[in-house]
């Protein structure tokens, strides 16, 4: 079984994507993110994105009301859709879901983020969340009757209510869950780069005590992917690899092992 | 303030500023536990759930 | 088993609706509008909505791609996903999906509508089309497993491309496949009004006579809405109950029979 | 337009004023059938669908 990842930026080819699924169906569970799309529609709407600083020093963008709207716009509605319309016009079984359709994907609240003001220090609450389990049963209802379940943001918190969650912690709760056979993410770069700055800097292949000492030296959004997947490795060590999502063919590259091979 | 605030772990009164605001993050001084400001009318204190591991988003 | 469709407007009292559910649960399919978000949305996007008058003098909105965006992130994004989120909030196990996802609706693209230019005659096609069959295997399949289905448009076409459709098409064309013991329609109206100006005119109860008879004597939005109906009437007969969205409890008095009795 | 346009019902020719536009609905003299201008490079035509019960929408 497949866990496939697809990065939520403009340059995906998603087309492609659906081509080599349809050319070589298997057992999958899609998650794809919509960041370009949320962001052209909140510069559209005027939504502002608030970020805060916390008191360790780590930038984050506040999950409100409104960008919650956005994303349900954005994630839930146009880039889900769209795909399962690509996947559809191609014969695959696609049905696309959040994590709160069926208690999917259930989570955690965020405890708030310490925010220095003034002297004071405030507890900014917001609407995100850390992913604890998978509704397994469902998705194993929807795969063994044929479907392919293309899943998205947002997760459901304990209480039923719509929280963000990171798609990379995403990908690492439904492997725990479901054991998947590979794992693939599709980014917008042709693997993992050594030298963020360098497209030719990819690392064609990883042990798990490389991710180790890569997660240790990267920052922010890598640090935090890398984390991910060292979960993975960890609990239930599988085939990991990180391909161009813009290619002509990103799966079938990507199942070729072009790009970052993490074993 | 009418009723002097207690502490919700140590039940020892806290002394809140004047200038106190809803989601300040205050410390008791009896048990030194981080206290937040759920609100002030009425007045509610509550332990501050623990910090984690935090990644900035 | 119980078709619900709920109107478009804003003034629709969801949390009341979800409290009659949690309060008196029964196997349900509900579908849902959102024709108010979308026009919010379409203003504040400033996509402008083309409508064009047939040759035989009806007018309509054209269903263009600028459209369908807007409607996958109105109704299949925000709209669905905050009517699953306060079904859930309430312990109901709500599942949103369109008539795309899994085929569930599917549907005959529109021939398109004959339009004058000038002396020319010009077909317009557009994205809009008639629910001609519902993936009843899959609905059955998420209701035997405790899931209540919220759907809404689009629907899927032959070729698997997303087109919008009339709910009350597809309301009509879920009740002849799943022979719903009871169908509740809620709109922003205390039921079927004889005067649409007097929300005093409602009409209590109607034979199927009665609907037919008041389909020919109405038009445009109205018009449409009782011939969906007498459909429903004509094939499998149940009671059809018009009832008012915006009361605290409206599930509860459509239940109770106060609105538009048709049987 | 070199070929001169064939109607795709009965294979009469079809006789298209130089303003003919894509999407235009014209009628076969010989079989008076409805065609729809599908392109004009190149030129295709097409038996126009039957219009069914137009609602307004």
């Amino acid at each position: 079984m497949l866990i496939l990842k697809i990065g939520g930026g403009a340059g995906i080819n998603i087309e492609g994507i659906a081509d080599d699924l349809a050319g070589a169906p298997e057992p999958a569970v899609i998650v794809h993110g919509a960041n370009a799309w949320r962001d052209d529609l909140a510069d559209r709407l005027g939504v502002a994105r608030e970020v805060v600083t916390s008191v360790r020093g780590y930038d984050s963008v506040l999950a409100t009301e409104a960008t919650m709207d956005v994303m349900l716009m954005a994630y839930a509605g146009l880039r889900n859709k769209r795909i399962v319309e690509t996947l559809q016009r191609r014969n695959v079984a696609a049905i696309g879901l959040t994590g709160l359709d069926g208690r999917l994907i259930r989570g955690k609240r965020n405890p708030g983020i310490q925010v220095r003001q003034g002297e004071k220090i405030l507890l900014r609450r917001d609407l995100s969340g850390k992913p604890q389990g998978i509704n397994v049963p469902l998705l194993k209802l929807l795969m063994e009757n044929g479907y392919t379940p293309v899943l998205t943001v947002p997760i459901c918190d304990e209480q039923g209510f719509a929280i963000s969650a990171d798609n990379d912690d995403i990908t690492a709760a439904l492997h725990r869950e479901l054991r998947a056979s590979m794992v693939v993410s599709l980014l917008e770069a042709p693997g993992f780069l050594s030298d963020p700055a360098d497209p030719g800097s990819v690392i064609a292949s990883m042990s798990r005590a490389d991710v180790k000492q890569w997660e240790e030296r990267s920052t922010g959004r890598i640090k935090r992917k890398l984390h991910a997947i060292n979960g993975i490795m960890e609990e239930h060590p599988t085939r990991v690899i990180l391909a161009d999502g813009r290619t002509a063919h990103p799966l079938a590259d990507a199942r070729a092992g072009r790009g970052t091979v993490i074993a | 303030m009418s009723t002097v605030p207690v502490c919700p772990v140590c039940d020892a009164e806290v002394h809140l500023q004047g200038t106190t605001i809803v989601s300040e993050l205050v410390v008791c001084d009896s048990c030194s536990c981080m206290l937040e400001v759920r609100s002030l009318d009425p007045l509610q204190l509550a332990e501050a759930p623990q910090e984690q591991e935090d990644w900035g988003e």
